[in-house]
């Protein structure tokens, strides 16, 4: 049951992947985008972080694609860049770029693997924000751990997003 | 196997057809209502008091043509009403009608957010519908919307976290039974929080006062102008599904979901006798009602008034909200 | 997915203003009140240019009336503004009988008073409706359109129909009025005047209302003057200009009224206009049924009307401004030489594209409705 | 095969990767760029809760929680750049997008 779970999200989540990067419209693109996002949500799931499921769901699929949307639905009314450009060679080089990258990360997989190691899972257990059984839900843990040992960058972070905003109004505004 | 897929599909299936059965008559009842607010009858030729109307209206738009305009983007045309559909009803699976099965289908911990993020991709069916009409007006619209869904959600979920506060769980049942031990409907404790939640509410399903994405006297029916039959009903099912859902979610977080008024009051123990899901039931139509009423008597706000609002006033508003039921936790 | 005829043109060197969008609203659009199309040009949702199309049911009317007996003309112009038929009737024969220096009847000329302040109602009632339904507010329509059935029904009983009367005659009226009729009329005020809190009470002090109509489409006395606005929308900006008033005609010099003005000349503005506008129709219309004189309702006219060679300008205040008749007479043929109507709608809607610049698409639509046509008579 | 052990994720997370890292390097279009970029993040963030999982330890979520607040500040960022620059270029080709200033 959980592997036929897994292989079922992975082969969607994997196939509207290449969809995204191989769709003609960008407004496919973003479809494909979100219907992966949701997909990759109910993977974590799967993983029992349901906080960061609905919040993949919550942010990724609600906000920020949404504005990827808007983007591409104000810049895609003229005509698709690709038409109008020498894309062939580039993508040529992209593609062995790619090809190696690729190279790179099977050689990993298949040293790992080969080498049997499991990722070591006792050398972390001693680090203080380990699961305590179910008496904390997941979202108490998460919150909990947020503001208590990632108070700090978790501000920074609320930070970044700030100056985002801002720099996002000041690039995008006309005339201020 | 039983419990893990049988009575799951089984709750679906009655949920989803009482849903739909329940927006056929909420449309009828709009029509009435509005009718009696207007001096006149309303739906009144097909059956008894035009009750059949109810069945009349949907049987008449699947059977109408239903037309794909030119240079339309077929794919997200036809996927776009879906998309705006299928979240409505999702979010069904976590409404509690009464605190143990099979009054609900999934009680999840995180339920409330689940519910927020469910329906904010909502927004998805009515920006695509309104791009892949290739048609001006529902690109306005669609651009109108979604601005407005994310502004007016801001809004919404802050209140919701100051409930959620309150209560102490994100669980809709937890959220509920707080109520039941703090002997007070949410209402009286976060008044303000229930008001900001309904008119937030109004503004995420488009209804007058807020209903400019589908203002058919400026943007000649806005997202689903170029729609028709079939596709059509879908966004507009999807519409009153999401009505039916803001009422499901006021009448949880602040008059107490299933529970009697009064839940401590002994004396009031004679209400028990009504079942819990039918003073759920009778909450929901309350709030109907209140929306079908708003509609009658409102006139419709102009775009960057809409703007000043979410933005000035309900975000704000929330905000002093949040801040002000945290110190009341930490204090009390 | 614009079209290429619509895309903003690029100016080099400059910024482009790729978000320039051209929307055409109209012909079939909801709220164009029939068949006016506008061509906005908009910035986001900003109108940057409004341009007023029109002629869609152009019909020619005045070249018609140049082949028509003169009396067959008062029929002619009940199809102009079909909404206030009965003031063009009365524009019409009073310019007639200016032509032809005809001395018509004093309950004659009350009944016609009733009648074109009745019109006035009606009138009003739609623009009521119609412009608070284009602002979102539906049940307003309902009810404004309750009472105008009420005026219609009056219209009915008196010359049976209820949009095109055909109800003034030159030289007076076909019919007098029937037993009874004027006590229906002082009951329909009385009706009327309640009825109006009832608006008012949804619409004045409501704050989406006001939010949304005042200081929109703000036009200055000396600017509305200069593009000939009339009626409210030129009484709105605070200039006194009423017909009836200033060149009395029918029986309006025995009655007493008053003509509100605006102050800011805003959309809010003419609307606190046209509705004291009703209260003050209501005040004719109790004085002119008060005084009804006795008499016949017919002057003495030939049987052939042909007016001796000459021309006039008449004009009256209709519902939607100062409704003008030129009229040329050969004195020869039974039919005007030159027949020519300067109508109030078309001349206020020259004011839409000034008004609509720098508001929102919203706007619009409620500015539409504030200058408050009909397109039979713009089109004619 | 039955069994999903920790591989089975990071062999998922890196064929996610390199999706996103082929339409990073094959697009031309910068916004599709951007969500090949998005792809990638989510790679990783699959990764993370998968290890978390595995590790029984919070700190992966914790990460997730960071990267979807980057994500959001370079989406916003990014999109307003494209939007600027769209403005003036009328283009989202990345090719032409080789000057510093304009």
């Amino acid at each position: 049951m959980e592997a036929f779970v897994f292989y079922l999200l992975a082969t969607l989540i994997l196939g509207l992947g290449i969809m995204v990067i191989t769709a003609r419209s960008a407004v496919h693109s973003v479809l494909f985008l979100v219907l992966n996002f949701l997909l990759v949500a109910i993977l974590y799931v799967t993983l029992s972080a349901q906080f960061v499921a609905v919040i993949q769901v919550l942010v990724y699929a609600g906000g920020i694609v949404v504005l990827y949307l808007f983007v591409v639905m104000l810049v895609s009314l003229k005509k698709a860049p690709e038409l109008r450009s020498d894309s062939r060679r580039v993508a040529r080089t992209g593609l062995l770029l790619a090809g190696a990258v690729l190279a790179e990360l099977i050689a990993i997989v298949w040293y790992t693997s080969a080498n049997g190691s499991a990722p070591p899972a006792q050398a972390a257990s001693d680090f203080p924000p380990r699961l305590a059984g179910d008496a904390m839900l997941n979202t108490e843990r998460l919150g909990w751990v947020l503001y208590t040992e990632y108070l700090i960058p978790f501000e920074v972070a609320s930070m970044l997003l700030l100056v985002a905003m801002i720099g996002a109004i000041v690039l995008a505004k006309k005339n201020l | 196997m039983l419990d893990t897929f049988v009575i799951p599909l089984l709750q679906i299936a009655v949920l989803v057809n009482a849903l739909l059965v329940t927006v056929t008559f909420l449309v009828l009842m709009e029509r009435k209502v509005m009718g009696w607010a207007q001096a006149r009858l309303g739906p009144m030729r097909v059956g008894p008091y035009g009750i059949l109307q109810a069945i009349v209206d949907p049987i008449k738009l699947i059977l109408k043509e239903d037309i794909t305009p030119a240079n339309a983007d077929r794919f997200v045309f036809t996927l776009a009403p879906i998309m705006s559909l299928v979240p409505a009803l999702v979010v069904f699976s976590v409404i509690p009608f009464g605190p143990e099965q099979p009054y609900y289908i999934a009680d999840i911990n995180v339920g409330l957010l689940f519910i927020i993020s469910v329906t904010s991709i909502g927004v998805y069916g009515i920006i695509l519908g309104g791009w892949s009409s290739n048609s001006k007006y529902p690109l306005l619209a669609s651009l109108r919307a979604s601005a407005q869904l994310i502004s007016y959600e801001i809004a919404v979920v802050m209140t919701l976290v100051s409930v959620v506060l309150t209560a102490g769980t994100l669980n809709m049942i937890g959220i509920v039974e707080a109520q039941r031990e703090a002997g007070l409907w949410f209402a009286f404790v976060q008044p303000v929080a229930c008001v900001l939640v309904f008119i937030g509410g109004l503004a995420e399903t488009n209804r007058l006062p807020f209903d400019l994405p589908e203002a058919e006297t400026e943007l000649t029916g806005g997202f689903h102008t170029e729609y028709s039959g079939m596709r059509f009903s879908l966004f507009f099912l999807a519409e009153y599904a999401n009505i039916i859902v803001i009422s499901a979610i006021v009448a949880l977080m602040f008059f107490g979901g299933w529970m009697r008024p009064f839940p401590n009051v002994e004396a009031l123990a004679f209400l028990d006798l009504i079942p819990g899901w039918v003073w759920f039931c009778g909450k929901i139509f309350f709030f109907l009602y209140l929306f079908v009423w708003i509609r009658a008597t409102f006139p419709r706000y102009r775009y960057d008034q809409l703007m000043a609002i979410g933005w000035k006033v309900l975000i704000p508003i929330a905000i002093g909200n949040l801040v002000l039921t945290g110190i009341a936790k930490v204090v009390l | 997915m614009m079209t290429d005829a619509t895309e903003a043109p690029r100016r080099i060197g400059q910024a482009f203003d790729t978000d320039e969008l051209v929307l055409n609203m109209g012909p079939q659009h909801p709220s164009t009140h029939g068949v006016l199309r506008v061509v906005l040009r908009l910035d986001g949702e900003r109108v940057v240019d409004a341009d007023c199309v029109i002629g869609y049911i152009h019909r020619g009317v005045e070249k018609l009336c140049e082949n028509r007996d003169w009396t067959q003309i008062v029929l002619l112009t009940d199809r102009m503004d079909y909404v206030a038929a009965a003031t063009s009737n009365l524009g019409y024969v009073e310019a007639v009988e200016k032509l032809m220096q005809v001395e018509v009847p004093r309950r004659a000329r009350y009944i016609r008073t009733i009648l074109a302040e009745l019109q006035r109602i009606a009138s009003h009632c739609l623009w009521l409706g119609t412009h608070a339904m284009d602002i979102g507010a539906m049940t307003v329509l309902l009810y404004s359109f309750r009472e105008r059935e009420h005026v219609l029904d009056l219209f009915e009983e008196y010359c049976g129909a209820r949009l095109t009367y055909n109800s003034m005659r030159i030289g007076g009226l076909p019919l007098d009025i029937p037993t009874g009729w004027d006590k229906r009329v002082s009951a329909f005020c009385d009706v009327m005047e309640t009825k109006l809190d009832e608006y008012e009470e949804l619409l004045t002090n409501n704050r989406i209302w006001v939010g949304r109509t005042r200081d929109i489409g703000v036009i200055s006395g000396e600017e509305a003057t200069a593009l000939g606005l009339c009626g409210p929308p030129l009484r709105g900006s605070g200039v006194s200009r009423d017909v009836r008033k200033d060149e009395p005609n029918a029986a309006y010099d025995e009655f007493e009224f008053d003509i509100p003005l605006g102050t800011r000349g805003d959309t809010y503005d003419r609307y606190l206009i046209r509705l004291e506008e009703f209260k003050q129709s209501i005040r004719i219309i109790r004085q002119a049924v008060e005084g009804l004189p006795e008499g016949p309702v017919m002057g003495k006219v030939p049987r052939l009307i042909k007016p001796p060679a000459g021309e006039t300008y008449h004009a009256v205040e209709s519902p939607k401004g100062e409704i003008g008749f030129f009229v040329v007479s050969d004195g020869r043929s039974t039919n005007p030489y030159r027949f020519r109507v300067r109508p109030p709608s078309f001349c206020n809607l020259q004011a839409l594209s000034r008004l609509c610049k720098g508001h929102l698409v919203a706007d619009v639509v409620a500015l539409i409705g504030t200058i408050d046509i009909v397109l039979g008579e713009v089109d004619r | 095969m039955l069994e999903i052990t920790p591989l089975h994720y990071s062999v998922l997370s890196a064929a996610l990767f390199m999706i996103g890292v082929i339409g990073v390097l094959v697009r031309r279009n910068i916004i599709i760029i951007f969500m090949s970029i998005e792809l990638i993040l989510n790679a990783v963030n699959i990764n993370l809760v998968a290890l978390s999982d595995q590790l029984q330890n919070l700190i992966g979520q914790v990460f997730v929680v960071f990267v979807i607040a980057v994500a959001a500040a370079e989406a916003a960022v990014g999109l307003g750049i494209i939007i600027a620059f769209y403005r003036n270029k009328e283009t989202v080709n990345i090719d032409e997008m080789s000057l510093m200033r304009w």
